[in-house]
């Protein structure tokens, strides 16, 4: 049995223009080195490097428990909430050690958004979800400045049109796609360095995955994003650089299209040849 | 006039510490450029903090030693004969003195140094509370002065405010532990004073409770065995429990396996009055109504069962501590996790089925969980027993006979016209220490089980 | 493959066959939805059994708390005769005066008052109502509640104008009167065994023909204090506001206390050994039998801190000590319902943990929060025996006026009225007292229900 | 501020009284507050008495027996020293059935050997036989045997004890035995047919209506109010009644007490006063409002001694106690 | 960029041997037609048509959402279990209406066995918790059925071997991948004719994903095997027969190999190349 991918693959084909030579222009932005995590006595992450380059997207892919999320997690700390969990080796942002004691890690989540899987709106108006970070940050201080904000960020998220006419009422009122797009918007917001994106589109319908993708696709023009994925043909489609987690170890990483046509290791191959998974 | 003065100090230095906080904060924002760590307002809290601390902590001092000085003070006045005399005359003109201070005026002649005194009082009251409240305002001025020094940009005022509300919270949840302490306390000096009365011995493995009224006075007399009584709670714990735990466990089962939503809506919260019906009223229904009808009921097929019995108590009991085991079981067995029962009702399994082999096990250690802390409930439960129980503390193991438990005899022991310096009260101190530490083994034993059943899903 | 494939099918066919398996299942059906069925029915039953014991309570305390809501009155023209009342003027705060010497005047003429023969001034007026009575002043006295004549004294002193005036007074039969004539008590027993004397009961039969005695509202039951020199008008009111005031320092103390720790606990203790001993703790103080917490507050608020005996402040404080436990548990447990995704939102978005509990989790929760400060202030609303060590099952005939007063509570009542030995008459005001204080427990809990939907409505 | 009502607590018998006095003594004393009076029994009341002196201890403790040696000095060593004692009158104690049941004419020693756990037979002590009132003695009704008495907890268990049982337990003429063992052997009760009531008089009420075959304990005051239902027995021959008791013919009374706190007096305004109206005609008086209230009064020179006492500061200690 | 997958799929080689003409020649087991399935006022399921094949594994593949779960449970009719669902049209087995109100769901149940998405087993021992389903339908009686029945399932299921020293103690022990062959053979035990298996494979390691399959490939010569999966690769390896859904509709079905190779609708052919979901 064939499979006619390669044909049929034009969001591929538009990916592979950023290709490791564009990739290398771009300076760092995140550095890991040598980062393990514990959870209690078990390891989930075994020594991982990357680098993250500044305004792209970067993919982690790999099988389900392969510790892409808790790599994720660890880069705007969002471990320090789980019990137990301990982080080992240096991540830094900017060249700023993040897990530096007199770092105060509000700011840094401040920096470094994050969405999650589900779509998780507060029980609040749209308004309120997306002014909410702002708010704490000490961003806006006038309503005036909220209404810019919100608005702002609601378009960048391209949710405006949809949900102008209704700012006041529940975000957990809208659609899944919708309330994923508000969770982006509720992560601008605050204006950060770096978006971490949590397989984002895995509770979605194809067609609000197509929405959210498209948004990635804009978003990198200004952000640093990191996204997970269990779906290699989203990794392929809105990546530009792809790392490949399996078992705790970071397997392979380099430019998304090196590593869907020519990975160097064993276990990428079998990967995304469809061997597991 | 006094209490509105501090309310204005207080709303005052709140006010200014806050604006200072926060309008300084903000402005060196706009100076140096820098984006502010903290928000102003939190700038401001902590100001706030810093001031008010030190502001209360001295007002609270003076209110703790505001009447102790006053009266020395006004010894100083009074005759020396009256001072040396102390004691009664000694309270009484000092009393005098205050009311006539105060300008509510004595009945009577109003003798000379008693005048003077007030005066004397009145003035120095005057001068007290304004050093008093010079003080504070100082203190809470140097306090403000110094937490306003600390305004960066980088000031971590926030992390400083969130601390101090973590430090109430913590020093809320601390209230549980204090209270244990105080009622240890509280029972331990004198139940130590019981057994320097009675061998603990013979109280803790002893089979006869005859505390009895000694006709000669204090001490002697009696016998203070703990079985009886113990043996007593037990068997009545067991009737509740045995009248409580099918029917609120199958009420649990039932409203939240095969109830609709609606009829749980309407059901759960009803079951739910029976937890805050006054226990009181649980005692006469037990007294007036069940007591009498399980006798005659009793009558009927020929078994002797006596209006108040270990089982009428415990009946009653159960019927009280229903909800409990309802409403917790019910939430238990809703938190199985739904594969669980598809696993089995996949297999072909009859709801019953499922709900008897795989959802009951499966949530068993919570609702043992539950019932454990609904049997330190009833363990615990005084007002029920003493009206329906019958009183009497003897070694019987027909529970259609009265008995007795150990709280109905810290009751009785405590409230009755025994002799309070005698064993006979003090020994209300020792069962009281005893059930704490049997509720407390019970208490360690659920969180036990319930520790282990969380473990247990994820 | 192939192998293992003929070997389990080999297995799985040595017991039964398909079909044979099939039959089997059948066979087994009758007696399985047969037990299926028992098990439903089970359960209807116990939630009827449940709810039976509910219905039953209810209807046992009203079917007996409802008579006691009428009582016998007698309405009667008081003539302020100035032959029996012998007062002088009421006296004035004159200029200069100290306020302790007027009130010693003042105190002496009420003294006065309260010593003039106000028996005879009622004994008078009812005669003239019955001017064919020949009994002595005794059998009077017996159907006209011993109260009244305060009610008459304090009438007059109020506005001394009175004297030589006749004004319509609605007086309180007597308890036994009451009883006699509301038939609580067999009429048809011997004298002997009355509690009335038969011309007693012969004036207050001839009364209520009259029209004279009518039974009325018995709204005194929540306007007056406990009094036990007069039965028939004894009430509830302190009773009732000194619950009120406990209840609202149980509000003001257990329930913010409560919660913060139970955010404590939940949110922010590090999982160590102060926490599980915290914990246990808390479940064990639940578990304390409440006259220990008596003991406590005997011990720690009045010997040591020396705050006052028989207050609601104590009370309320040893019942805020009783009921934490309670509304901690109740609390964390919904505190746990909240999904850590919402938890994650906040903290992604750079919420500090603080900021997290209170911007985004507390404000989900207070429909729970509600419910816990509910269940906890109706187990104080109703608990007796740590008030017994505190100085508050007292009989105490004021009104308080703060918490710092003397007062009882509503169940301290039921307790005293219980016991009382006018049993005829106090058996209904026992249940009646009841009565009010379900009519409280269910008030609050309906507010509850009420506050929970608006809150839940609101997300 | 200091406290300005009268603070009393204690014995649940004489709380009644003390609440009609209490109440009167507020309409005649308009510038008292009611004074508070708490319930907690008698031994509740005496050890809140003697927590100490001041604001936060009560001023009088009511009692149904006297106080004991062991309690006074508790009290001195908290610094109550100024105990003085009030005697206002006597609590009638008397027995009753519901009132369709036979006529009791009970003596000591009917009750003895309707209740001991051992009975003398021919010189021999054994377990008591007696199943029927009639068996005992064949004056008494043909009706089972059962019994509510108070329990130990309650002063008017030490009374049945002393003025019931030990003299039917002496005219029963037990074996020759040593002192000890013959208090032992009278004052063990049966338990099949005894209860033990610790609640108060209701409870051995609803007691007698759930087995109206019981003879019950009451207080006096508790009867009257309740003839509609029960009767009463005569002891030795006398029925009970205000006058009996007060005169001493009938047997089963106790005296009443309260305690003021010396150190109060003056400093808590009306303690005085409120002693004096106590003690006064129209209240502990013959004819008094407490006399219609079932307590029996004191004769008039009793009482009248005991106000003097309270008045010439004559105060309680260990030895006047002993010396009884 | 080219995806390498069709030179890389030796399983998908395999799974061609069922060719249409093969599955040709099967009874059919299951036939459902016109099918809809509401929750509450919302339709899940749009009239599906299908015919399940006897002794061949079925996969029902399709964007998150679209309906699969919906209709495998309706086969065995576990919708009854959740409130306020509602079934039209009709599913037969063995030419039996399974809806017909005279049908013992109990029945059904026994002969249509299901295996969930994330292992669920009880909290028993390994042994009770394969006994459990023979018990409760009166097929064994003497501890040797009992014993007999276990250890054949185990073995059915591949599990026997790793697990025949600890057959007491409990099954919640066990490895993700063991634990869900252990559901699989408590699914056995009872003897079903049909199995049902949503996602089976979606919360286990590629290791355990890979002996899963294998059994699944063994178990299909004695049962009727309906798969849920959203890993088309998985459909390859392991189906004869593939259905594809998508929002509520069952776009397009037939042989795997024709599926995967030339699909007959643009939406299958846009899902199966990646261009969502
Ligand atoms: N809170 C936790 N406590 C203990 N172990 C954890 C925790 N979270 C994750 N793990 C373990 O760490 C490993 C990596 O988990 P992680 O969630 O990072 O995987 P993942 O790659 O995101 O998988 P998925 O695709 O399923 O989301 C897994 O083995 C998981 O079981
Ligand atoms: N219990 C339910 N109540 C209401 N709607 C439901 C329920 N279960 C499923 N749905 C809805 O029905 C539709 C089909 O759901 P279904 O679970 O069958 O999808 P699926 O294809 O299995 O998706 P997935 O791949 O995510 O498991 C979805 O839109 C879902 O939201
Ligand atoms: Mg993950
Ligand atoms: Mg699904």
């Amino acid at each position: 049995m064939n499979f006619p991918h390669a044909e049929l693959t034009p969001n591929a084909e538009q990916a592979s223009d950023h290709g490791a030579a564009e990739l290398a222009q771009r300076s760092v932005r995140v550095r890991a080195s040598d980062v393990s995590v514990f959870y209690g006595a078990k390891q989930a992450l075994f020594d991982v490097s990357v680098d993250i380059p500044d305004r792209a997207v970067t993919a982690f892919i790999g099988p389900s428990g392969c510790g892409k999320s808790t790599f994720l997690r660890c880069i705007n700390r969002m471990n320090d909430t789980i019990e137990g969990a301990r982080v080992g080796g240096k991540i830094e942002l900017d060249g700023e050690d993040i897990y530096d004691p007199s770092l105060d890690v509000v700011e840094l989540r401040a920096r470094v958004g994050m969405v999650f899987q589900k779509p998780n709106p507060f029980p609040k108006s749209i308004f309120e979800n997306v002014a909410y970070g702002p708010r704490i940050h000490g961003l806006i201080r006038t309503k005036a400045d909220a209404e810019e904000v919100v608005v702002s960020s609601l378009r960048k998220a391209g949710l405006f049109n949809e949900v102008k006419d209704r700012l006041h009422e529940p975000g957990t009122g809208l659609s899944g796609g919708q309330q994923q797009r508000l969770c982006i918007a509720r992560a601008i917001a605050v204006g950060p360095e770096v978006i971490l994106m949590d397989e984002p589109c895995s509770a979605l319908d194809p067609i609000a995955t197509a929405i959210i993708e498209e948004l990635i696709d804009e978003l990198r023009e200004n952000y640093t994003i990191i996204i997970v994925t269990h779906s290699m043909q989203q990794a392929a489609r809105v990546s530009q650089k792809t790392a490949f987690f399996h078992l705790g170890n970071l397997v392979e990483e380099g430019p998304t299209d090196k590593i869907f046509t020519n990975p160097e290791d064993k276990r990428t191959q079998d990967y995304i040849t469809g061997r597991f998974g | 006039m006094n209490t509105l003065i501090i309310t204005a100090l207080i709303l005052a230095f709140l006010g200014i510490a806050y604006q200072t906080g926060s309008s300084r904060s903000r402005a060196l924002a706009g100076t140096s450029g820098r984006r502010l760590h903290s928000r102003p307002s939190y700038h401001g809290s902590a100001i706030a903090i810093w001031t008010l601390v030190p502001l209360l902590l001295v007002l609270g001092a003076w209110a703790l030693l505001d009447s102790y000085v006053i009266r020395t003070f006004i010894t100083w006045y009074l005759p020396e004969s009256l001072v040396a005399e102390g004691g009664n005359a000694l309270r009484a003109s000092i009393a005098r003195v205050e009311a006539l201070a105060t300008g509510y005026g004595v009945v009577g002649e109003v003798q000379e140094f008693e005048r003077t005194a007030a005066q004397a009082v009145g003035r120095f009251q005057t001068t007290a509370f304004l050093i008093v409240v010079a003080a504070a305002t100082t203190l809470a001025a140097l306090g403000l002065f110094y937490a306003r020094k600390r305004i960066t940009p980088q000031f971590r005022a926030r992390n400083e405010v969130e601390g101090a509300v973590r430090l109430l919270l913590l020093a809320c949840s601390v209230v549980a532990i204090l209270t244990t302490f105080g009622i240890v306390a509280s029972l331990l000096t004198e139940a130590m004073r019981f057994f320097s009365f009675v061998n603990p011995l013979d109280f803790f493995f002893g089979t006869v409770w005859n505390p009895r009224f000694s006709t000669t006075g204090a001490g002697g007399g009696g016998e203070y065995g703990l079985i009886p009584l113990l043996w007593g709670t037990i068997q009545i714990t067991i009737i509740a429990i045995l009248t409580a735990v099918p029917i609120g466990l199958m009420a649990a089962v039932y409203l939240s396996q095969y109830a609709k939503p609606r009829v749980r809506s309407v059901v759960k919260p009803l079951i739910e009055v029976l937890a805050g019906i006054p226990t009181i009223v649980y005692g006469f229904f037990a007294l007036v109504t069940v007591g009498p009808f399980l006798a005659s009921f009793g009558d009927a097929i020929g078994v002797d069962i006596r209006a108040t019995s270990a089982l009428t108590a415990g009946i009653v009991m159960g019927v009280m501590i229903i909800p409990f085991i309802s409403s917790l079981s019910d939430d238990i067995i809703r938190q199985v996790p739904t594969a669980m029962r598809d696993g089995s009702l996949g297999l072909g399994a009859t709801k019953s089925e499922t709900i008897r082999r795989v959802i009951l096990p499966a949530a068993l250690p919570g609702i043992v969980g539950a019932i454990l802390l609904a049997v330190s409930r009833a363990i615990g439960e005084t007002m029920i027993v003493v009206l329906a129980a019958g009183n009497s503390p003897v070694l019987r193991f027909n529970p259609f006979e009265p008995t007795s438990t150990i709280t109905v005899s810290i009751v009785n022991q405590l409230t009755g016209d025994s002799d309070f310096a005698g064993p006979q009260s003090l020994v209300a101190f020792a069962l009281g220490l005893t059930l704490f530490v049997l509720t407390l083994v019970l208490n360690v034993g659920a969180l036990y089980i319930v520790r282990r059943f969380r473990e247990q899903y994820d | 493959m192939a192998n293992l494939d003929s070997t389990t099918t080999a297995s799985a066919g040595t017991a039964v066959t398909a079909e044979e398996r099939r039959q089997r299942v059948k066979k087994s059906l009758g007696a399985r939805h047969r037990k299926e069925r028992l098990f439903h029915g089970l359960g209807i039953t116990a939630v009827v059994l449940a709810l039976g014991f509910v219905g039953i309570l209810f209807y046992d305390v009203l079917q007996r708390g409802l008579p006691a809501f009428q009582q016998a009155q007698v309405t009667v023209d008081v003539y302020f005769d100035p032959e029996i009342i012998e007062l002088g003027e009421r006296p004035v705060q004159a200029a200069g005066q100290s306020p302790a010497d007027y009130r010693a005047a003042l105190n002496a003429w009420l003294r006065d008052a309260a010593l003039a023969n106000w028996n005879l001034v009622l004994e008078t007026s009812i005669r003239n109502i019955v001017p064919e009575f020949q009994g002595s002043a005794r059998e009077i006295a017996a159907i006209i509640d011993s109260s009244q004549r305060f009610v008459i004294r304090d009438a007059f002193t109020n506005d001394p104008s009175l004297l030589g005036q006749t004004r319509e007074f609605a007086l309180l039969a007597s308890a036994n009167a009451d009883n006699w004539l509301k038939g609580t008590i067999d009429r048809s027993l011997p004298d002997a065994r009355q509690q009335l004397s038969a011309d007693a009961r012969a004036l207050a039969d001839d009364l209520l023909e009259r029209g004279e005695i009518r039974f009325a509202f018995a709204s005194h039951l929540f306007t007056n204090v406990d009094s036990r020199s007069a039965p028939a008008s004894a009430g509830l009111a302190g009773a009732f506001m000194g619950s009120l005031y406990m209840m609202l320092i149980v509000i003001v103390l257990a329930v913010p206390i409560g919660v913060a720790s139970a955010v404590y606990l939940e949110e922010f203790a590090p999982k160590n050994r102060l926490t599980d001993v915290i914990e246990i703790t808390i479940n064990n103080l639940a578990a304390v039998p409440s006259i220990v917490f008596g003991l406590l507050g005997a011990a720690v608020f009045i010997n040591y801190f020396r705050l006052p005996l028989s207050a609601p402040l104590v009370g309320g404080l040893v019942l805020t000590l009783m009921t934490l436990p309670t509304i901690i548990i109740a609390t964390r447990s919904s505190l746990r319902a909240v999904p850590p995704s919402l938890r994650q939102a906040a903290l992604g978005l750079g919420a500090s943990r603080t900021q997290m509990v209170f911007h985004h989790v507390l404000p989900i929760t207070y429909p729970g929060i509600l419910t816990a400060a509910i269940i906890g202030v109706a187990q104080a609303l109703g608990e007796t025996a740590p008030l017994l060590l505190i100085g508050m099952n007292a009989f105490v005939a004021n009104i308080p006026s703060s918490p710092m007063d003397q007062a009882s509570a509503l169940p301290v009542q039921i307790y005293l009225w219980q016991g009382n030995e006018n049993r005829n008459f106090f058996e209904a005001r026992t249940s009646a007292a009841i009565i009010v204080l379900l009519g409280l427990m269910l008030s609050l809990n309906a507010i509850a229900i009420f506050l929970r939907s608006r809150l839940e409505k609101r997300k | 501020q200091s406290r300005d009502t009268i603070q009393i607590a204690g014995s649940s018998t004489v709380l009644p009284f003390a609440s009609i006095v209490a109440e009167e003594f507020s309409a005649a004393f308009p510038d008292f507050g009611t004074p508070v009076v708490g319930s907690g029994g008698s031994s509740g009341g005496l050890r809140q008495f003697c927590e100490g002196v001041g604001e936060n201890t009560i001023d009088i403790a009511n009692s149904s027996r006297r106080i004991r040696a062991g309690e006074v000095e508790a009290c001195n060593t908290a610094g109550v020293e100024d105990i003085r004692e009030i005697q206002i009158g006597y609590d009638g104690i008397v027995f009753a059935t519901s009132v369709d049941q036979g006529d009791f004419a009970l003596e000591p020693q009917h009750v003895f050997m309707a209740i001991a756990a051992q009975v003398p037979q021919d010189g021999e002590m054994v377990a008591n036989p007696y199943t029927n009132w009639s068996e005992i003695d064949a004056s008494l009704p043909d009706q089972a045997i059962a019994l509510a008495i108070p329990a130990s907890n309650h002063g008017t268990r030490e009374v049945f004890e002393e003025r019931v049982v030990l003299p039917g337990c002496e005219a029963a003429e037990l074996p020759e035995m040593s002192e000890e063992e013959m208090e032992a052997a009278c004052l063990a009760f049966r338990q099949d047919v005894v209860v033990e009531i610790a609640g108060d008089y209701t409870e051995t009420l609803a007691r007698l209506q759930s087995n109206p075959a019981t003879v019950g304990v009451f207080g006096l005051s508790f009867y009257d109010q309740n003839r509609d239902t029960l009767k009463v027995a005569t002891v030795s021959g006398v029925e009970p009644s205000l006058e009996t008791i007060a005169s001493g013919d009938y047997p089963v009374s106790r005296p009443l007490f309260f305690y003021v706190k010396g150190e109060h007096i003056g400093v808590i305004p009306g303690i005085e006063e409120y002693v004096q109206f106590f003690l006064s005609d129209q209240m502990a008086g013959a004819g008094g409002a407490l006399e219609a209230a079932g307590m029996i009064p004191a004769p008039a020179e009793e009482t009248a001694a005991v106000l003097e006492a309270f008045e010439g500061g004559e105060a309680l200690t260990v030895e006047s106690l002993g010396a009884e």
